[in-house]
């Protein structure tokens, strides 16, 4: 009944239909003659697309986790300041953040072009790749910007963190990351950050996104406090447990599945390293389950929940930065690695420090982060990536790199962070009242319940 | 008329629930509650903390019945509650000055059956 | 040990293999020569496949918004009806609605040939692709379907929602998508409808879609009349909070992630324009997001979490019809104005028009609806898309048409709906018992709770 | 402002550039010249890749419906359940069961080769093709895995789960793998396992994959006894209602999304058929869900939630084996036998077996993974795939074959199950005790609430 | 003193209170609580098993009056709380030894208002 | 014996518990209750329509005591318990007739410590 020859009509979209009607044949470039073979250029476009949306969904993910460790009566204000994140977030990115990040390098230290991608042609296909690679980017912008979130749950004003969300996504995470990835859009022309240009390795990001996001948490956990009843008289760190471990369990398996975007689709190219990268990225977020349940195991006698769910999360912090260097047997012991030291953090961050990071923030973002960096320079396999780290015979030239780049970065974050949230705690305020923080923050912040009906005992 | 309160483990529950409908008691009222007593609490770790929890799920039983049933009610629970082990709860018999059955509008014994 | 040349091997499907055993190697096409390149048809059909699959996706979030916005007593009722209306909606839409829509035109008017995709062959290319835009129009008809329960939740019977779900699939939304996309299959072997041959633009269905959904939700929720205690007796609205607002963030979240499908896979092809279509998607979702929550804040003096949630969906809705055409700065605008008057919508209905739509599905889809459809009249940018609007220099000939396509359409969908849910009523009946709306739709209609063994209270 | 001359540096990847700086254009291999064509491995292994990521996506799917489906004392239990069976899995599919599964033919029982995927060299197309495949096939594992737990859910051990675990995916599951997929990776090269040797067809793995993870499930239910309270005194079973009916209405949702990745990813190849699989994978899933939903309501009078939820995954199972061969006719009719056969599978093994299976795991995954597999035979139409069914004129061979492959991989799959949880019982135990069972076993096992805060009622 | 207590159906509440409100007795507790009695529970399917559910959801009252109050509480909840139907409930009166309202240390019949 | 019944505030609950506890009262059960009293309840606005909420969440208290310990009970609530504003709750006293321990079976007195 239909011949063959339809196929091609039908790939035109609605507007090249109407279009069609009124100015016959004048778009031949949007309708593709049979045979013809996709492009390369389109298959990366179409594969950083994907990688994009699969990051994006990663928002969900961190609400979810950081919801379900915090108290049901906070929960609403949670969510709010996710969703606040990456609405405030992405917009920002793209009219401030980007261009610091990856325009017209100055001395290294920033960039200073591209604001709002002006001057970019939506016509070519340099400009449409441009507009596809700022959607990438301003996603990962807002992964670091919500990692702030779970450090400082249930007792930040909301006003506060608006203004932290926009510093972060338009100054404090496009300035480092400019040091790193400086050159990923504008190349030679428009210059390299200090950091890329010492050699410093950081693929998807363990330190450029998630130690920025990390220490950030941990500068705000700093200046806002610890949550009422969180330190007894004596400074005896108290649980607080959280309402609602399926969701939290729902959030990681969604940051899992999204991080397949975040590091595979790193490459922003369709080729046969993609394949690899996954393998890698899946095998350290395995074994950062299991180190994290074996060694809360041996620890406190029970295979621990929450515990367990970070591990798969440090994992994958880990893998980050060098999921396109390591083998996946280095994934693997990487992953392991995490999965124990982000118990043995947690726990000195908590009772030793005595600061209150409710969701593990800091450990799993921003102590994972930095390790997973510095791994490389042990880890990196020759036939994986570019370089030989020293478990393979390469110097430790690497791991100096990488560790100046993890000290530089994490420096820049944490005392941004602290700089920020200190201006906000002597100008607006930082923190709820008392009162506020005991009725709930959902009540109080944003004058509603988030389980209405349901019985909840609320004792503190 | 007496309302008898008694405070047991949840999965005695259905236990006791036999043990009254074996006395023809079949009215009752159950709620959640917290309860601490001479069964200490059990500590627990959460995130590496260790965790006292001292208030303890337990069902409270509420059982509106006439002077001479009480007695009974109360062999029926301990019937049905007793493990022997710490946490088995305890029953208090209440005064009840008055009943009224809302739908019937009966009073007083003829409202408690 | 493995030479390169198994690659090739590896890559034949199990039947192929089984029948290698068989026939030897009478299938040729299947297998690939090394570095053949993948054709631009296969691309475009994996590109609509996976937007297809990120849509179905948003049947979820449909379902967690209505849930999360309605009371703990009637969540599996509306769990149910989702599944019903997508489940039911699939199979109708291939045996009916397809044909329908995209068959042989009939005045402009509908469709008549193409039932069940007779005729197709699948071992063509041509047949194959007919297959997978079946699929991609399938799941698009669902959403359309879906977006009916929310105005209708809590009190609605089981068997009504059946009737309404199969007509809306089999023919309420087909004719009216006729007249915009009825020659997306067919081109102009089987004809136009009358409003693309007008020029009418609505390149995801801002209108064709959420519209429809959204004026068919109004009419459910006129017809079958408010909640109990939803107004009192002298006529004020009274709030019902929702009972879960993580669940209903995370379908909004879920939503947005599926809406990348939605727009960006409205090209049907791999080509440069997906990249700005998702940014476009993510900025107006942003905005949406920031403007309920800003303009809620200022008129409420709280930062509503579940008009913010709204808001987000409102700017979804408002950029599908122009994501092709307008610019990233354009799209943050239109978001921003869907944000702000979703809430003024919503309230409006509740308020002034005292029609009880428990998560404001007439506000979200048909208001945003059609204020995106007609913003792409005067936002249609040059370079982005194929027209010049208003504010471009374009004149003032696209919105006209833009105006007479979302009317017409919304004439007919609220026309529709309004007969339909009428006609329901006055048969099997449309409502449930008072008893039963009381006890929860959970219990009466489906016999079981959806929280066992939870202390929920209940109160009106 | 900027030359598109730009796109080409703008596609390197951090790693490269930095490279860049210090090796000058050692690596060509990974920029494109502009215009080039992406290949079609890359597109297959891109397509593998993205269909990977989706099936991994089904764990929180799988854990949610168990959780949901279970009391929320065991909810975190259950969820620690499926994160271990997924991190200890991948890790030792890659180790063991890979090698076992697709490794050099032993009598076309096992392999023997490929364990660690030691030799593959991931510089080369054909190692990172085997890498990708490699990830591809671990999710299936992993799937084939986390079925077991829903059948024993709310009493088994942890420890005896993790042993459990690691059987399968190193041994249980790669054995009968071998037997009808183990010449998918290396071909003739390596050999073919005996069934796929017969002919035996199951596209996706309805036998390969859920039949052996349902009646493994099974093997664990009759050996881990049923529930406290389950069966009264005279035998007669009694309901233990699930906790979460929204938690696992999304995860059926979640499911569904993921099995488009199931069924389409399997053909790891981006031709022109993975459009149709799709379809008949949504509309078997759309009749299994209705034929259940059916089904209950004339058999128990009312619409049944939890039933309709099974039925739309049962669909799934059933459709698996013959998505690439059947029609959209064909998938409708295989759906709606499954939505009512899963029904009565249920009731079966619950009321008549007395066999104790909380989520229906055996009845979903065993029952109707083997009717799918059979249905091939009678359903297989010409034009789809490359077989003739009974149905459609071919012979009765199809169908013998289907049924001994079904028969033997169902009998190896109860038999080691049977084996297994009987060593286990014998040897470190199987079950809590009466105390930790009553409890719940998120307290007893793991120390820790799923729902903390929240009044839970329980009772029994 | 006297405390009012009463197991009423969920959705009379609002009308209870109304009807309170009416006898200006604002002070009230309202607890959930699980309740069997005449009104027999109902069978459900689950899952293809008959499920017998005999703890209806009730809520139970709690109102601390002074006596000559006690009558009107009876009798507001009477009027807002009857349908006729089975599962209507009962009030039950106890006799309140001693009352003291916190914030003001007011004792007796002073702490009740 | 009497039981003890009080109404406060849920953030004071473990101020309660310690002033209990620093009078050897160990035994309690605690329930969520919904009260509405003196404090007037506030309006939230949900989607854009103000919504009065009026019964708010408080806590249940009832602690079982010997006649003497009855005293200190109601003294240790309302140390705990008093934060001088509106909505800090009431204790009511009521007469027990009968107590047993349902592990010990005693009664009376002995039951209650
Ligand atoms: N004096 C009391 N007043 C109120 N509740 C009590 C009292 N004594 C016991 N209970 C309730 O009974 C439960 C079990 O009491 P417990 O003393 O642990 O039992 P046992 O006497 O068997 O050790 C407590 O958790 C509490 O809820
Ligand atoms: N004697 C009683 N003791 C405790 N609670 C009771 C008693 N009688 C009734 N109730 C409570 O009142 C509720 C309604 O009682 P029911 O006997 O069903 O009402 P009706 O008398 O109208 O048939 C019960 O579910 C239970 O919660
Ligand atoms: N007469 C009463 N009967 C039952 N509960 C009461 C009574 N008076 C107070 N309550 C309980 O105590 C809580 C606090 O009472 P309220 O009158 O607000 O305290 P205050 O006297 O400090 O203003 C109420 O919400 C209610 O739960």
């Amino acid at each position: 009944m239909f011949e063959s020859t339809k196929q091609t009509t039908a790939l035109l979209r609605p507007k090249v239909w109407a279009l069609t009607l009124l100015l016959a044949t004048l778009t031949p470039a949007v309708a593709f003659a049979e045979g013809e073979a996709l492009s390369q250029e389109h298959g990366n476009l179409l594969w950083t697309l994907i990688a994009a949306i699969l990051v994006m969904f990663m928002q969900p993910g961190f609400a979810l986790v950081e919801m379900g460790f915090s108290r049901a009566k906070n929960a609403g204000n949670i969510l709010m300041k996710n969703l606040l994140d990456f609405s405030a977030g992405v917009p920002v990115f793209f009219l401030v953040g980007f261009g610091i990040m990856f325009g017209q390098d100055v001395a290294g230290l920033f960039g200073s072009s591209g604001f709002a991608l002006s001057g970019v042609d939506p016509t070519t296909a340099g400009g449409q790749w441009d507009l596809t690679f700022l959607f990438f980017q301003s996603v990962f912008a807002a992964t670091a910007a919500t990692i702030i979130s779970g450090g400082i749950a249930e007792r930040t004003k909301f006003s506060a963190y608006i203004i932290v969300s926009v510093a972060v996504t338009a100054l404090i995470y496009p300035i480092s990351g400019h040091w790193a990835w400086g050159s990923l859009w504008g190349g030679d022309e428009l210059g390299a950050g200090w950091l890329e240009a010492m050699g410093f390795i950081d693929f998807a990001g363990s330190t450029v996104v998630h130690s920025v996001g990390g220490w950030m948490a941990l500068a705000g956990a700093i200046v806002v406090g610890p949550r009422l009843g969180k330190y007894s008289a004596d400074g005896k760190a108290k649980a607080i447990p959280g309402h609602n471990i399926p969701l939290a369990g729902l959030g990681v398996f969604i940051l899992w599945f999204g991080w397949f975007g975040f590091n595979a689709g790193s490459t922003t190219t369709v080729d046969g390293t993609i394949g690899y990268i996954a393998v890698n990225t899946a095998m350290a977020a395995c074994t950062g389950a299991l180190g994290a349940m074996i060694f809360a195991w041996i620890k406190h006698g029970k295979p621990d929940t929450s515990m367990s769910l970070n591990g798969a999360l440090a994992g994958l912090v880990a893998i980050t930065a060098g999921c396109y260097e390591v083998s996946p047997v280095g994934a693997l012991i990487i992953g392991l690695l995490a999965g124990i030291l982000v118990i043995i953090s947690i726990e000195f961050i908590d009772q030793v420090l005595k600061i209150d990071d409710p969701v593990g923030a800091s450990s799993v973002h921003g102590v994972c982060g930095v390790f997973g960096t510095i791994a490389v320079g042990f880890f990196a396999a020759p036939g994986y990536g570019d370089n030989a780290g020293l478990f393979y015979g390469g110097g430790t030239e690497i791991i100096v790199t990488q560790i100046i780049g993890a000290a530089a970065v994490s420096a820049w974050a944490l005392g941004a962070g602290l700089a920020l949230f200190t201006i906000i705690k002597l100008t607006i305020g930082v923190r709820v009242s008392q009162e506020e923080e005991l009725k709930g923050l959902d009540i109080t912040e944003h004058g509603m319940e988030s389980y209405n009906g349901f019985q909840i005992f609320t004792n503190e | 008329m007496k309302l008898v309160v008694a405070y047991i483990r949840p999965e005695c529950l259905n236990a006791v629930k036999q043990e009254l409908f074996a006395k023809k008691i079949y009215n009752m009222s159950v709620t959640n509650v917290l309860g601490s007593g001479r069964q200490k609490g059990f500590t627990e770790t959460y995130r590496g903390v260790v965790m006292e929890v001292n208030l303890l799920k337990k069902l409270r039983l509420e059982i509106g019945v006439n002077d001479d049933y009480a007695e009974q009610a109360v062999e029926a629970i301990n019937a049905g509650a007793r493990t022997g082990k710490e946490g088995d709860g305890v029953i208090f018999v209440l005064e009840c000055a008055a009943a009224i059955r809302i739908r019937t509008q009966e009073t007083g014994p003829a409202a408690m059956g």
